[in-house]
């Protein structure tokens, strides 16, 4: 199978903290991929580095084969990397229905349209047509988790980087974010790189996770597989599972 | 016409009205830090303190207590900055955070255009003068107004005094924690709004502190605060906002250039100069030679 | 919306619909708030006010009573022509008197050359005021060469051969520097001149006479309008140019109250142009309107007070000669009859050459302040210039 | 009718066209001295809503939009005063400097936050006002320069219907921007530009495009303006004519469309009217302005909003 995202010993220093030391690790097309660490472990150094918000001090990252590394982050999210953030960001003032329409037209596909049609039927997805124009500053925590994640599917995209889409959030929202990953992955092949702490949702999503530690990969593999390597269970795992 | 007495002199004019250049640009630059808002009426507070060293001077102590006027001119606009920021600039951190900046903005704006007019209402608009009895000195080869040297001493120390309370005192320390995030000083336990209060106080009272210490020196009138705004202005952009030793170097610096440009380039052009420092210094480094460059995300 | 837009329209025909005034309304444009030089407008003011009392007290105008319109011009031509406009359309005045910033006058003079009413400059000295034969421009002032020539007269009297201009950077500053530089050549009056210009807005003026002061001129020429005139001297006494080298002021400054409160120490020995001295003889009407100002603001007048006062004057006796308030006979009676001011000079508008048009000069005086705390009444007169 | 559907453009372009309307017909009750006010009322909504365009909707708070009408200005005035370059040559001149002078600032302030936006952009205009004044041999200095007015004549009478249509035209050209695409991304930006980024708006393409366009507009404004005054000063850049627009904006409502037209007027009322009040008038004023945005900062479009939704909902 293709390799869909890559990153290649990405390293970014912060003063004094190495925030991403030698981080490498390649997710294939259609692949669910969890991230899991604790808290400092550079989760969301590696999502900024892949995404564009940091320019890396060295290594490369590259989506479907191609260099991505030296991209500005509009021009990622057009070659179909899209992201998704830990707090929750929205464009506050605009209505919930603006917002999908701006998603939309950020990376208009050619064939193009208003995105009528494609806000309608994510009004139904996330549920939140009763809410369409309410501004987005005024939701709750789950409707705008819902909404950010809606916001990314607007224009299908090839790869999806999520970071912390679960935290905070009750369990119901949590179950339709669930089902719209899925949903996505299955129809459109898309592949995920999932930044998450909620362990029993890594296992349903999926069959591989890589474990970051002090900047550094520990380890790749199976989240079974994982849990029974003991640097990972001294540093982190041996509190998270019990 | 490039005699080295001249350089010499042109470069102590420069550096000595660098420092009271910079003594403006604290007050902007703290008032920032802590607030995260422009005082755009900061001139007005500076043309305050010099009608009250006017009439404390004039009419109160005379001439010879000048020093102990300069102190009660500048816990006057401190207590005026303390009532002003209660009736005016409070309301605003009630309202919702993405509009704060536009309306300080604009409240300080209008407040600039009502003291401007109700001075130039008040004492109409001549020029007065305290007048001093400082003799002139001679600073190696340059004769100084006793006033202005004695204004350069009081705000080199007005400059060390506020570093050290900055650094050294408890009070200090809360304005620092302010100026890094609002919210944790908050759940410190620390009142956000009364920190803004005195912030918002000592910023002007450094203004007025600079228009006591400059009234002799250039006059007192309505519009006298405009011009030292601007060069204030202009340092907290080249020195970086929120950055004490930014404001005293970039003063400095401005100083030096300004003089240098009127006595060597084209003297018409004398604030032409400080403007182009500030659009290379942006151009060259946004966020100034000693601000901090922000991460984003 | 519909209903708001009508509001507007009828709101802002209710404004436009002015009571007709029985009155003959005279515009007064000035500067009363910053940036202009709202001092200079509030002198011009009380003398203007003076003038409308004491025609109104002599039995008015054509029967009726003169009355006065101020407007605030601040020193932006797009404000003084609002003014000009309002004045003409609203308070339907036949003539508006005033103007102390040159561009002010210029650009109301634009328009006024369209609408017809008249416009009498009292303080503005550029010379296209006048310069530009518009039928409408009148001034009573002195113009650049007047003045010019003036301190060229001086500086031959007292043998000065080395010369420093110090002048601001707007058409005033830089109007008499070059007219000075002109004169020195067409008079062959053999100066060595230093040119040394200043943006009006600074505040510090060390650097610039430093320079002077190596230059060690005879005589420094201050241009300057305003507090810059205030700080050059100041500076200029810190760093020892004063009082060793002459120095002088390009107008009337130093008349001013503040003068003696602003220069305790270094005030003494500045010379300076005036164009008003009580040792210059004074009309009739002069004395009468020195004696009103004396008894109601507890000083002397100034030249520009006078000058307010004269311009009301003449314009109601120019409403007198016309005998009517229609704005062309107005103008045709400015132009050929003979009036009387303050001055004991008879007033004049020919249609004379170049600056000349529609302008009558008041003789200009060069004053010096002999002694400190000197009552400008009493100060010297170095000398007197009229033009030939 | 869908929520969404792009419906916001054609009330707004109809309740243009009909106030439009009923002012056209202010000259038959109105004196010249009126229908002046009202054109140079015109001239600030144009510049109010062309800045509110660049910090209301897009975050960039800039303090240089009168800078930019008077480069628009003075290059018509320029060209013809030194040249006899007619207006038609000279006003396009001055929409394209200021355009492009527009461009060179928005790319310098790109990366800059908010207060040293705010800063260089007023550093700018202080060049520019010290410019203008210094090299008086060209500029004419505060002397002032002299243009010619655009119909020979300067009654107000064909200007104000000059103004009127310009306007017009504009606000609604500038409503169309706003439901455009570019304008759901100019809002983005100001919401959150590292979202809009992630999304894939290219920011620096349309901070840049906003900041030419508003100074182009500026410029436009600026040159039609210095064939009516016909004598042009660097007063055009003292700052408060800065202040006065930004207030103009505020008081009306900041990033709301209607804000700068309903706030434009009643500033431009009142500024005038406040006149007999001599040296009082700028305290009465500020007084105003400080009053209302102490009391109601959402500034008089919040007022009219529940009306104007009330209105098209009843018909």
């Amino acid at each position: 199978m293709a390799v869909a995202l890559e990153a290649i010993a990405l390293n970014k220093r912060f003063n004094n903290l190495q925030a991403s030391n030698n981080v490498s690790l390649a997710v294939e097309q259609g692949e669910i991929r969890g991230v899991i660490g604790p808290n400092g472990a550079g989760k969301t150094t590696l999502v900024n580095l892949v995404t564009g918000v940091y320019k890396a001090d060295s290594g490369d990252v590259k989506l479907a084969g191609e260099s991505i590394v030296r991209c500005d982050m509009h021009e990622i999210a057009r070659r179909g990397l899209v992201r998704s953030f830990q707090v929750t960001r929205l464009f506050g003032s605009l209505t919930v229905a603006e917002n999908l329409r701006t998603a939309f037209l950020a990376r208009r596909p050619t064939d193009g349209g208003d995105g009528g049609a494609q806000i309608d039927s994510m009004l139904d997805l996330t549920k939140l047509r009763p809410l369409a124009n309410t501004q987005a500053k005024k939701l709750s925590g789950g409707q705008r988790a819902l909404l950010q994640m809606g916001c990314g599917f607007m224009v299908p995209g090839s790869c999806y980087v999520l970071d912390e889409p679960f935290s905070g959030i009750n369990p119901v929202i949590k179950d339709s974010i669930i089902e719209m990953i899925l949903d996505v992955n299955r129809r459109h092949n898309a592949t995920f790189l999932i930044v998450s702490h909620e362990m029993t949702i890594i296992r349903r999503l999926c069959p591989k996770v890589t474990v970051m530690m002090e900047g550094k990969v520990a380890a790749h593999g199976s989240l079974d597989e994982v849990a029974r390597l003991p640097e990972v269970i001294a540093g982190y795992l041996g509190k998270a599972l019990e | 016409m490039f005699s080295t007495e001249l350089v010499a002199q042109t470069a102590i004019s420069g550096v000595m009205i660098g420092v009271l250049y910079a003594l403006m640009a604290l007050g902007i630059t703290f008032i920032y830090s802590i607030m995260r808002m422009i005082n755009w009426a900061m001139g007005e507070f500076y043309m305050i303190g010099s009608y009250l060293q006017f009439m404390l001077v004039a009419w109160v102590l005379g001439p010879d207590l000048w020093w102990l006027a300069i102190l009660i001119s500048t816990a006057g606009v401190f207590l005026l900055g303390l009532v002003v920021q209660w009736g005016l600039i409070k309301p605003i951190f009630k309202k919702p955070p993405e509009m704060r900046d536009d309306y300080a903005t604009v409240v300080t704006l209008a407040l600039l255009l009502f003291l401007r007019s109700i001075a130039t209402g008040l004492a109409g608009p001549n020029q007065f003068t305290p007048g001093s009895t400082l003799p002139i000195m001679m600073i190696g080869p340059m004769p100084m107004a006793g006033a202005r040297v004695a204004a350069f001493v009081f705000a080199l120390a007005a400059l060390g005094i506020f570093w050290a309370v900055l650094r050294y005192t408890w009070y200090g320390l809360a304005l620092r924690a302010a100026s890094q995030s609002r919210v944790g000083v908050q759940t410190a336990g620390i009142d956000v709004l009364s920190v803004d209060r005195v912030a918002f106080g000592i910023g002007v009272a450094l203004a007025g502190l600079a228009g006591a210490l400059l009234a002799p020196v250039f006059l007192v009138f309505p519009t006298n605060g405009m011009i030292t705004t601007v060069k204030g202005f202009e340092i907290v952009v080249i020195g970086g906002l929120g950055s004490i030793p930014g404001a005293l170097i970039a003063g400095i610096l401005l100083g030096l250039i300004e003089s240098f440009g009127a006595a060597f380039i084209d003297s018409a052009y004398q604030n032409i100069y400080g403007f182009l420092l500030v659009l290379a210094i942006l151009v060259l480094r946004p966020t100034g030679l000693f601000g901090e460059r922000g991460r984003e995300a | 919306m519909r209903k708001f837009g009508l509001l507007l329209a009828a709101g802002l025909a209710a404004i436009g619909v002015s009571a007709q005034a029985q009155n003959i309304g005279i515009g007064l444009d000035i500067p009363l708030s910053a940036p202009g030089d709202a001092a200079g407008g509030q002198m011009i003011r009380r003398g203007a006010e003076i003038g409308i009392d004491m025609v109104n007290a002599a039995g008015g105008v054509l029967g009726k009573k003169l009355e006065l319109f101020v407007t605030d011009s601040q020193s932006a031509p797009a404000m003084g022509v609002a003014n000009y406009r309002r004045l003409v359309g609203e308070n339907k005045v036949v003539a508006v008197t005033g103007f102390f910033h040159s561009s002010v006058a210029l650009g109301i003079n634009e328009v006024a050359k369209e609408m017809g009413v008249p416009t009498l400059a009292v303080q503005a000295s550029a010379s296209d005021i006048t310069a530009k034969h518009y039928d409408i421009a009148f001034r009573t002032h002195a113009v650049d060469p007047v003045r010019v020539a003036a301190w060229m007269e001086f500086i031959k009297k007292k043998g000065f051969k080395k010369i420093s201009i110090i002048a601001e950077t707007t058409d005033y500053g830089i109007g008499l520097t070059d007219e000075t530089i002109a004169q020195n050549k067409s008079g062959k009056a053999g100066l060595d001149i230093q040119k040394i210009t200043f943006d009006n807005k600074a505040t510090d003026f060390t650097p610039q006479l430093l320079q002077i002061k190596s230059f060690k001129p005879d005589l420094v020429l201050n241009i300057g309008v305003g507090t810059p005139v205030d700080l050059i001297m100041d500076q200029a006494t810190t760093i020892g140019l004063l009082p060793t080298t002459p120095m002088l002021i390009s107008y009337d400054a130093p008349t001013r109250p503040q003068y003696w409160q602003l220069h305790p120490k270094n005030g003494e020995g500045i010379y300076f142009i005036a164009y008003y001295s009580p040792k210059s003889p004074l009309s009739d009407l002069g004395q009468a309107f020195a004696k009103a100002y004396k008894e109601k603001y507890k000083e002397d007048p100034v030249y520009g007070a006078l000058n307010g006062f004269g311009a009301i004057e003449i314009l109601a006796q120019g409403l007198k000669a016309a005998n009517s308030t229609d704005p062309k006979a107005l103008i045709k009676a400015l132009e050929s009859g003979t009036f009387k001011s303050w001055p004991d000079a008879p007033v004049t508008f020919p249609r004379a050459d170049g600056v000349y048009w529609h302008n009558w000069v008041p003789p200009v005086l060069i004053v010096h302040y002999t002694k400190p705390n000197q009552d400008w009444k009493e100060a010297d007169i170095a000398v007197t210039y009229s033009k030939k | 009718m869908s929520a969404f559907a792009s419906t916001g453009f054609g009330r707004s372009a109809i309740t243009i066209l009909v106030a439009a309307a009923v002012l056209l017909l202010l000259p038959l009750v109105a004196s010249s001295f009126v229908l002046h006010v009202a054109t140079i009322g015109f001239y600030y909504v144009i510049l109010a809503a062309s800045w509110n365009l660049l910090a209301g909707y897009t975050g960039q708070f800039s303090l240089a939009h009168h800078a930019f009408a008077a480069v628009g200005a003075y290059t018509s005035g320029l060209l013809g005063y030194h040249w006899g370059i007619s207006f038609w040559i000279g006003i396009p001149a001055g929409v394209l400097l200021s355009a492009a002078m527009g461009f060179v600032l928005g790319r310098l302030v790109l990366k800059m936050r908010a207060i040293y936006l705010a800063i260089a952009t007023w550093a700018f205009a202080e060049t520019v006002h010290v410019y203008l004044t210094a090299d008086y041999q060209f500029t004419r200095g505060e002397l002032g320069l002299s243009v010619k007015p655009l119909f020979g004549s300067v009654d107000p009478l064909k200007y104000y219907f000059l103004f009127l249509g310009l306007t017009v035209v504009l606000l609604i050209g500038m409503r169309a921007l706003i439901d455009s695409p570019l304008g759901y991304f100019m809002r983005a930006i100001k919401d959150d530009e590292l979202r809009a980024k992630s999304l894939g708006i290219d920011t620096t393409k349309v901070k840049v495009a906003i900041f030419s366009l508003s100074s182009a507009i500026a410029g436009l404004a600026g040159g039609f303006y210095a064939h009516y005054t016909v004598l042009l000063s660097p007063q055009m850049i003292d700052f408060s004519e800065m202040a006065k627009i930004v207030i103009m904006v505020v008081i009306g409502g900041f990033g709301t469309f209607l804000g700068p037209i309903i706030g434009a007027a009643p500033v431009q009322v009142v500024m005038t009217y406040l006149q007999s009040w001599g040296e009082w008038n700028l305290a009465v004023f500020a007084l105003i302005v400080i009053v209302l945005m102490r009391f109601s900062m959402e500034g008089i479009a919040a007022v009219f909003t529940p009306l104007w939704r009330r209105m098209w909902r009843d018909g």
